[in-house]
């Protein structure tokens, strides 16, 4: 089993999924012969054509919608939002329509659709390209949101999403794609949405991270190995549903916990993950849970002020160390 | 009779439920027994009547704020409709979505939308999937002039036009948005709008039953050709309030112009008296009607009170599929 | 001083800074003759005009963006979103412009802009009229977040709001309008944004509310003096900026902590507050934060579900007895 | 030199000085010395000189992610442009924004925009206060032909249209929307689309920058009269791709295609040509500019390499006013 990319392990989940079911198809800005910017749909077109792979004008709003018709009646669409900063604006889609639809109808449509988005700063793409929004959607009931951190679940987690009933926002690490590779089966498996995965095994400190945090978490770890620290990696995979047992599990052995996410610190996925690890942990901790996230400021494109902006393993380690007071 | 004939009497007596329907859900609505909000349709039944005469069971539809009508039209029983309207577990929702909510997969109804535009991307996109699915099934998005205001609209039929889609948007032109006159809130020629991108657009008198049904008839068969979506701009007027609480109206409109389109324009009159004048219909006949459809949406009226409403605990179920 | 709906409030706080500052104008659907769905701006066109107080086309991304670029121009616009749920809409211009804006140019352009948005369940106004989306603008670094609970906050914080040099967003309940009364002094009085406020004083368990919760925490707090336990409720006022400092207090002093607020539970509004209580409060916490929020369901229409979706005073009541082991 | 003469000189100049300019990006950044993006207005430098050639200092502009050529059309200094690509302390936004969000409150220049569409909202926005404030000033909207796919800016036009705002809407249609042509995202009439909503409407050469700023002239002094919006569609061509790194473009567009424009239509060279037809300049007069040009350029990019990139310290100034 070869390592492949995080971008072809995407393409290959579509691609996938696409020769399985007919009703699969893609839209979005430049996914047919450009194969998005990011080039991570390349050659997808050529298998499937344009009928399956299209290109639409810039109007998320407008492809979106068309979307959530096409999905109540009989496609699973696959929407592609180049940047993830643009989910703000198909909220409306998304929000009011999509994830309601089914509970509206008292259960009788189904809107079986994907939004892929991408996320994550460091690019130097400044305040308009980088942001990692997926605590909104986490927040809104009727959706799924998925958060793959490694080639194996981003091939799987996609899968699933595509054979999910409901909408599925999936958020893909635009410095992944190509930056983090690892084994990728060629067989047809899912990774279920709501499952977390323990990415270390450790003792000392449950450290939880999603999407990007997750190479930063395991960096942090191989640096707290050498000062004694043996942290133990969760990864939910999913922020919704969210696998609340496996996070608590692991801070009640480990005594401690820190939840490191790439989205804006302040009011984001780190305080409902942290407060229910403090619910469910809270006579086992040894301190308060806590947190990292990107500073509370639009992403700078400078790359001195980009570099300080969203956590690194050094400060991963930092606090770490703190928590473990060593 | 003929075929036509029969035509022109059922949309007589599709126009006929919709208005006895609205008077009863105004009738609950200001006895208190009815709650949320209710916008009624009033006025402007010969639009979903004449649009929705036009069309297959399997054709969709999408539907507004104000889509009592436009669901009675295309096919849904009165009964649930007002079990749903009171919030009761037999309601086409289970009484979870409401009057504004009205869903029925099996007339083909996307849904009607409290979000203005709603429906635009979600008939474009049922288009999409019949053109894909290669059903020949036809999809219209009903709005009222008011969603012209809503960008998502224009991106819609942009797409339509650009991939040859099955929809037909029907533009119903009361007037106002809300308490606000539509010129106050639309700019140049509203016609012109969906001409720009290319669409087959018609100004048809939303009054006028008939005329309704030849242009929808033109347009949706076109669509159903392959040859692309259609636009409607339908004169029309709601006689009542933007929803039942809004009873002093004079802030915004005449009392003038609401009789005008009353005793002037109303659509069932219309009906009605092209119906006598060309022998299709006497007296008695529209007597039976007023009198069947009366007994129908009382029925369904005792019915949705006597029904029960969920339990609770269903609060949780329907989120995920 | 005589009592004066939430509504009033807010129109009193309109129309005291129309008259002290020539550049506020209100720009929405319906404000104008109708002075609103909700009726609170009623009579304001009479003394401002239609050039200052504005009906806008139904195009809440339009007006929004429009209200931008006026604020950078000069302007002090108020924008009206009658129902929070179309916030969805707008989060592009609120987000990715209004917020950023300050930043992105070094600041160098502001954006003083307030946008008025509604929130809160209960009225049977289905799963599209219902939505309390707080969370998502309290995410996002550049914008202010308000959220009265009493006539007196309301026109406080909404002037506060109005001279404030960067976009704040305050919402606003609609069961408040009509329903909440209570002093509210003629003076030109602001609410500084940051403040939170002890709207009881209380011994044995600190119950942060927001909004229309704090109504609800009010009436909890007398069903619990009946049973001996003694609560103290914080309203923070805005979510951000955020009064750690008096949540963190008020938690250390009672021990005990409870969040609740009307939004969606799940990576709402709660979540970052009990950790921010959490992380300051830990070792004098006698067990962990817990949080109310809205079920983890669109908000249904029929009144038997309605009525089980949002928190009510014996939902506080029983889990602060739970707390109390009463 | 008469004033005419004079403004086609300008305008020449401030041609060459886009057009020197991006090449020294297109330089810096393919030797890896510039982060993040870059999107080079090679080969459109007539639409923002011609425009910009129309304005007062005090009007205002919004731009794009191709932004630099407004940037500088508006008047700004390629030094502190520079030092802002370069994430330095000492350019316009002190390198927070870099290419896609310069903005100089002291030009106008209300920022380049990174959202597609983005600046239509701002723009109309900028333009209801300054007829509000009876400034008598005037904005322009830049965008590309694919924000012709972004609702909010029929939203925009219509609110303009309405309120009878300064606004000029400046699409330049260069045929791309990043690799995709502009007929598989644009259904029916560019122009009829602005004109739907009654906007006065003109397509220009945007080779041609005697032509733009002729018809910029005319909207602009309309706009400042208080009669309204307007609209230019400019058919244009970008020399380069996308941004930077799009160097394989044969699979969207041909190297025949690209040839015809660079050779046929450069919008410096026809100026050029022109100039020297009417006798205005000579060869001397066009070396002396291209070399004063280049000084400045290489003076500017000098001060921003040499420049400070700002304390991390800074990262959280500037969050709020
Ligand atoms: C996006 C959005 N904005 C505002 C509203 C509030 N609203 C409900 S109906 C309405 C007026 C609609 O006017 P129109 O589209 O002409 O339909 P009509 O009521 O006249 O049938 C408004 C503004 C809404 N539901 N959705
Ligand atoms: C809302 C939004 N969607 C997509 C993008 C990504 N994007 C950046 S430039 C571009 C193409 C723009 O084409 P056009 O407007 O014609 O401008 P041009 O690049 O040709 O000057 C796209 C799709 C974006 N920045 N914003
Ligand atoms: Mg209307
Ligand atoms: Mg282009």
């Amino acid at each position: 089993m070869p390592d492949m990319s995080f971008g072809d392990a995407i393409r290959m989940a579509l691609a996938e999924e696409m020769r399985r079911d007919p009703r699969v198809v893609l839209l979005g800005e430049d996914v047919a012969e450009a194969g998005t910017t990011f080039k991570v749909l390349k050659g997808l077109v050529d298998e499937f054509g344009c009928t399956r792979v299209i290109d639409t004008p810039i109007s998320e709003p407008g492809f979106t919608g068309l979307a959530v018709g096409a999905a109540m009646a009989g496609m699973r669409p696959v929407v592609d939002i180049m940047f993830g900063d643009f989910l703000a604006l198909i909220m409306d889609q998304v929000v009011n329509q999509a994830a309601k639809i089914h509970y509206m109808s008292g259960g009788k449509w189904k809107v079986p659709m994907v939004v892929r988005a991408t996320m994550g700063a460091s690019r130097r793409s400044a305040a308009q390209h980088s942001q990692s929004l997926h605590a909104w959607p986490s927040h809104i009931p009727g959706l799924k949101v998925a958060m793959p951190s490694t080639p194996y679940d981003a091939k799987g987690l996609l899968k699933a999403a595509i054979r999910d009933d409901n909408p599925v926002i999936i958020f893909e690490d635009k410095i992944s794609y190509t930056k983090v590779k690892g084994p990728v089966p060629e067989d047809d498996y899912v990774v279920p949405l709501g499952v977390a995965d323990i990415k270390r095994q450790g003792r000392d400190i449950t450290l939880v991270a999603t999407s990007s945090m997750v190479q930063v978490a395991l960096g942090a770890a191989a640096m707290l190995e050498e000062i004694g620290i043996d942290a133990e990696i969760v990864d939910p995979r999913t922020t919704w549903p969210l696998d609340e047992k496996t996070l608590i599990e692991s801070a009640r052995k480990t005594s401690r916990a820190m939840v490191i996410d790439e989205g804006y610190f302040r009011y984001g996925v780190t305080g409902e993950i942290a407060s229910v690890i403090a619910e469910g942990a809270f006579y086992d901790l040894d301190g308060p849970v806590r947190r990292l996230g990107a500073r509370h400021v639009p992403i700078p494109f400078s790359p001195v002020l980009e570099d300080v902006t969203v956590p690194t393993e050094r400060d991963v380690f930092d606090l770490a160390r703190t928590m473990c007071n060593k | 009779m003929s075929a036509d004939a029969e035509r022109f009497v059922r949309m007589y007596r599709q126009m006929v439920a919709i208005r006895f329907f609205e008077e009863r859900v105004n009738d609950l609505y200001t006895r208190a027994l009815m709650p949320g909000l209710a916008h009624l349709y009033i006025g402007e039944e010969a639009i979903a009547v004449g649009i929705c005469e036009a069309l297959r069971t399997d054709d969709y539809i999408t539907s507004t704020h104000r889509g009592h009508g436009h669901c009675l039209a295309k096919g849904a029983s009165p009964h649930l409709m007002f079990a749903e309207l009171l919030g009761k577990e037999a309601g086409y929702c289970k009484g979870k979505g409401g009057s504004m909510h009205i869903a029925d997969p099996a007339t083909g109804n996307l849904g009607a939308n409290a979000i203005v535009g709603g429906g635009a991307g979600i008939a474009t996109g049922a288009a999409f999937a019949a053109k894909f699915l290669e059903q020949g099934r036809v999809a219209v998005c009903f709005f009222g002039e008011g969603a012209l205001g809503q960008g998502v609209l224009y991106e819609s039929m942009n797409l339509a036009q650009l991939w040859t889609l099955p929809v037909i948007y029907a533009c119903e032109n009361n007037l106002y948005n809300e308490y606000t006159h539509c010129s106050e809130t639309t700019a140049g020629d509203m016609l012109a709008r969906p001409r720009a991108f290319g669409i087959d657009s018609e100004a048809v008198d939303g009054q006028d039953v008939r005329a309704v049904n030849t242009a929808a008839v033109r347009l949706v068969e076109r669509a159903r050709r392959g040859e692309g979506p259609g636009f409607l701009l339908l004169d029309t007027y709601r006689y009542r309030g933007h929803h039942v609480g809004d009873i002093a109206r004079e802030y915004y409109r005449s009392k003038q112009e609401e009789q005008e389109w009353v005793t002037g324009r109303d659509p069932i009159a219309l009906h009605r008296a092209w119906l006598e004048s060309k022998g299709l219909m006497g007296r008695d006949a529209f007597e039976r009607i007023d009198v069947e459809v009366a007994a129908e949406m009382d029925a369904a009226v005792e019915f949705a009170m006597k029904a029960p409403y969920p339990d609770p605990s269903r609060v949780d179920e329907d989120v995920y599929a």
